[in-house]
């Protein structure tokens, strides 16, 4: 399989369709052959650190929302990444519609200080909705679209997790 | 000596100073928000006392009422209020000295409201130490406008009771003035738990920040400690300290050493305090006195031998600064990084979570302190600084190249940190050469042109083999982002975090 | 300068020396068991090779054949040996030179046999050094009663290339001699590899133990180091250092820096060693040079600033060494322990298995190295040193009480330690005073004794508070014994862990 | 319940029969009131830390072949303890016949580098049967009986973990 992967410059990079993982195996980019091996997996089986020309490299993936590589942490060192073809189509995805959620999510954990509005009132977009709190510092969360507060998920003074859905904003009535 | 002693803080200031305690023979007791159940100084305190949640949701630790009637219900002889918190609190520093327990932090003769930046500018101006144009303190808006245009821009709206990089805003024109000021008063209300005084201060773009620690006991006998440069910030909290400054005189240093001496001589300081300056064009202008142990103190302590957190609790218990100075080295040079969970390439968004897996570096000359260990929770609710990493080096150079390699060493999986933003300042043509400021590190772009310039060809090559390899074998992962829906795709690096910021999911 | 080294070693003189080849700009490349696959020198290497097991099932590390021909594989310039292992193998030495690559150990221009002690051992009589009486070094077992009689008793059988506490024997009467020689002999063929040379030497009894580092390179230019006073071991290992010794005047200070002057002169020695004395009744003895970095170099490093493990490997390299001597430090005092897995309550056996939870000690003047982490597995097949930890005070008592706080605060679950036995040696009165020779703790009843020592009414109140709750709450748990049977019952306190020692499991 | 338990000096130990240990409780030793909260437990329930008097002690019980504690680690310090009567007997178990195991258990983890004898070989008490390396260190380990070797059961240079099965010494034919 052929990838075509930008990382600083434009990387060709080649893995063999026949590889086994479970043992050291040859990477071609560009011109040059990569021994690797992976040294350590999570429990869900991706990887979690290689062994790269017999260096030891702990590395984190972070994906876009379609799934694909967007970021490759070495060793806590981000490196931006596009994989611009592959040479099959089994990857590519359907690009999702764009459309305006109403959902609004906690963006990093925190502490839920104060509301601005309450269920079933009208806001606007940019309008503030409520402060988070985290490490001494707050974050005023703003409407993403006009609507109606559906519904408030977390009571204030709940320490929330990343993700968390806090608030759900209907289209306007 | 005080038999017992209450500490209202947390993190490694909180553990730093149990054992300073401890060492001194005294019982060690902390007050603890449950956040903190499982942190170094909860672990080591002979007795750790849980704080209940606030009305407010503000942070326990700010809890005047309850650490005072907690402090007079263990019959404790003092408080130990780290940095931060309680430290310059006016109002707590009154209610222990109502109920007969000692606060530890410094006292001056010359000044009651010691704390109030402005009170000791103003007397250090008067003392004959050069200090930068400014205005009266007050609280009305109506004086904000006529100070603004006496002083012009650029200039720093400051509270007088602010710290840590809290309760100060830079202001370059008249557009911002307002919003600044609201700002300020918002953050002594709800962060510093202080009265809204502020004053504003003539800002000097560009200029090195340095500080000398100094100790001084009840009978007068005062030791000056080598200076700190403390030029690597964001958001005023340094990143990176050096001692001794690599942009100091030796003239310059005994002139201020001589000031300081005067200063603290006149206000008859008793304890433990730091004399901040700033620098540029060859002057040197006062700008503060602190009353607290700050995070930078350990590089000092580190250079010269001197346990600082030690000898502030053992002078202000009433015992004298015994310090043989021929025991006090001046030599080498040390520099060091503070590690926050944080993400500098999201405005420095912090990165609370668990710690998955830690590797410290260790190695001869190489020091660390962290409260950190694998599978602890970095709390979203408090300051995001998760460890001190010190280096020692016979000279500059070799410090800084320590430093660069230890660097490298230090691995967090779990939440993001500045590590590698760090490797890349200390490792850059720039900081060898000591031509960074506190605002070196402000612009995103530097930031990111910093870490680019630490990434070999061979390395991008790796990380493209990475992304190649995760999605041919671990193929494509469940999409966080609900099918048709794209506001959660990127949130977090859409979304600032700053004193105040308003941020919005990004459409 | 070296391009490229290759560390043949494990733990942490290897992660040391792989920091210490990158701060010097060269490539670090480990050779490594599979059982260290997780440890620091081989995450932080620029790249590692794997060793292949031995036929003989002796540790790889010792392979001189595969770890030469992986040095010519890879076209290294340079093997660093660390400590212990090959590092003073003469044939290891010899294979290097022979392809061309340097080996980072000491040379001398007087003597070519450098790591043979009694060569060494001569060379300083003849530099009007004072030496133990002893015998000519020999193999055949019929010198041995003619050499002990010469001596008299007690004497120790020394293997002339041994170290780390390996390859010597006390011999208190004729009975233990045959005996003690043939132990020897096996090490020297198991676990030293090297040849079964010995020699005899007066033992003297409650003598005190000190090193001096010294630096010298292909110049000439000469650096000797505050000396470590050694004095408390188990097993010739030692467990405490201290610097300087709280027990040498200075008048037999200088008299034994000038003596090292001579001798290293003399014998032109080239590179990094340690002169190691035997101090008795205001006597000093010289007892031997070591050519490698030991454990307790750390706590000079601290001292002095002095980073002895990249000194050496500069000087070696052919750098000069270029330490301004005002910058070396030699005011304050350095206290450290070296933390072991192991049961000083049985006889200091082996504790082997995984870290469950690991809490280091941090803080102002508190210095850790360790290669220990949640979840790593201390092996079973070697060393078990996990940890160092060094403090440093203005004074002595000050290090001292720092050391004790320090030693409470690390907490190690999953493994048995020396922890609480180091904490009451510290806390003692008997170390305050300086009233302690190596073999202090060899007694169990001492041992015990200490640890006693520690613990207060109230927490002996408190472990019977906690017995009787975990049988009341836990219930009684199966018993590991099968029904009946008795002999797995207590056996790993019964069953004694020595160099060489016969247990049977107990009926 | 009431415990007499030996620690240095013998305490007598009182911890009330409906104790709720979720919530913080009370223990009485000798004449004076402990107050303890369980702070965390092992997975199986075992007790791992504990806050006595507001004080974080971690905990590990070490138990005799009977089950009954025989020695408490309190932050890593062994204290030995004895429990010398129990108001119930409920914990009271069978003394266990003492007689002599022929099985061999490894004491500690380490390697086995040598047999000094082989399968159907009779051997002596107290003859040495195998070398077992850890640590620099080599342990010889003698027989517990006179009998015959019934089976070897690892191999020579096999790394064994704690009380594995290294061989079994079957009664003299």
């Amino acid at each position: 399989m052929n990838y075509t992967v930008r990382s600083g410059k434009t990387h060709s990079i080649n893995i063999d369709r026949s590889t086994d993982f479970s043992a050291p195996f040859t990477i071609r980019v560009n011109d040059r052959d990569y021994s690797v091996a992976i040294r350590k997996t999570h429990s869900d089986g991706r990887i979690k650190s290689l062994l790269i020309n017999n260096r030891v490299y702990p590395v984190e993936v972070q994906r876009r929302g379609d799934g694909f590589p967007s970021r490759i942490f070495l060793k806590g060192v981000p490196f931006d990444v596009n994989i611009e073809s592959v040479e099959s189509t089994r990857y590519k995805p359907d690009q999702p519609e764009r459309s305006v959620s109403g959902d609004i999510h906690a963006a990093l954990p925190g502490q839920v200080i104060k509301y601005f509005c309450g269920e079933g009132d009208t806001v606007e977009a940019g309008q503030p909705l409520l402060i988070l709190e985290a490490m001494k510092m707050e974050n005023e969360i703003l409407a993403p679209k006009t609507g109606v507060v559906k519904r408030i998920c977390v009571r204030e003074g709940i320490i929330v997790a990343k993700d968390d859905l806090l608030m759900e904003i209907g289209d306007p009535e | 000596m005080f038999n017992t002693v209450l500490i209202a803080n947390r993190g490694l200031i909180a553990a730093n100073c149990v054992r300073a305690v401890k060492e001194l023979g005294m019982k060690a007791i902390i007050a603890y928000d449950q956040e903190d159940a499982e942190s170094a100084a909860v672990r080591n305190a002979d007795a750790a006392y849980v704080l209940r949640p606030t009305p407010d949701y503000s942070r326990p630790y700010l809890d005047v009422n309850q650490i005072v009637d907690l402090a007079s219900e263990l019959k404790v002889d003092a408080v130990h209020p780290g940095y931060g918190f309680l430290a310059q609190n006016m109002e707590f520093a009154q209610a222990l000295k109502d109920r007969g327990i000692a606060f530890i932090a410094p006292k001056s003769e010359g000044v009651f409201d010691f704390a109030n930046k402005h009170v000791v500018k103003a007397y250090a101006a008067r003392a004959g130490l050069p200090i930068l144009p400014g205005s009266e303190s007050f609280v009305e808006r109506e004086w904000l406008f006529r100070f603004a245009n006496a002083i012009q821009y650029p200039l720093v709206i400051k509270s007088v009771y602010g710290y840590g990089g809290v309760g100060m805003k830079v202001i370059h024109s008249e557009e911002e003035l307002e919003a600044g000021f609201n700002e300020v008063r918002h953050l002594c209300d709800r962060h510093l738990k202080c009265s809204p005084d502020v004053f504003l201060e003539k800002y000097l773009p560009g200029a090195q920040h340095v500080e000398f620690p100094v100790l001084r006991d009840a009978k007068g006998v005062t030791i000056v400690l080598p200076e700190q440069e403390c030029s690597v910030q964001r958001r005023f909290q340094k990143l990176v300290v050096e001692t001794p400054s690599p942009r100091l005189s030796p003239q310059m240093r005994s002139r201020l050493e001589s000031e300081i001496r005067v200063l603290v001589n006149r206000l008859e300081v008793f304890g433990f305090a730091t004399v901040e300056f700033l620098i540029k064009d060859g002057h040197a202008y006062f700008l503060e006195i602190n009353g607290y142990i700050q995070p930078s103190h350990t590089a000092t302590t580190l250079l010269t031998g001197v346990d600082l957190v030690k000898e502030q609790i053992n002078i202000l218990s009433g015992g004298d600064l015994e310090i043989d100075p021929g025991l006090i080295n001046r030599h080498g040079h040390v520099v060091g990084s503070f590690i926050y969970a944080e993400d500098p390439d999201a405005d420095f968004a912090p990165s609370p979570g668990v710690v998955e897996r830690l590797h410290l570096p260790f190695g001869e000359e190489v020091y660390v302190q962290s409260n950190i260990f694998s599978g602890a929770v970095v709390s979203p609710l408090y300051d995001s600084m998760v460890a001190k990493l010190m280096v020692r080096g016979l000279t500059r150079k070799e410090a800084l190249k320590k430093l660069e390699i230890a660097l490298r060493e230090f691995f967090v999986e779990g939440v993001k940190t500045n590590i590698p933003l760090m490797r890349a300042l200390i490792s850059s043509e720039e900081y060898a050469k000591g031509d960074v400021t506190p605002t070196y590190l402000d612009r995103p772009e530097q930031r990111r042109h910093l870490v680019e310039q630490i990434k070999t060809a061979q390395e991008q090559e790796i990380a493209a083999l990475v992304a190649a390899l995760s999605l041919h074998r671990d193929g494509i992962e469940e999409s966080p982002v609900l099918a048709g829906e794209s506001n959660a795709a990127d949130i977090s690096a859409a979304s600032r975090w700053m004193n105040r910021r308003r941020s919005t999911p990004q459409v």
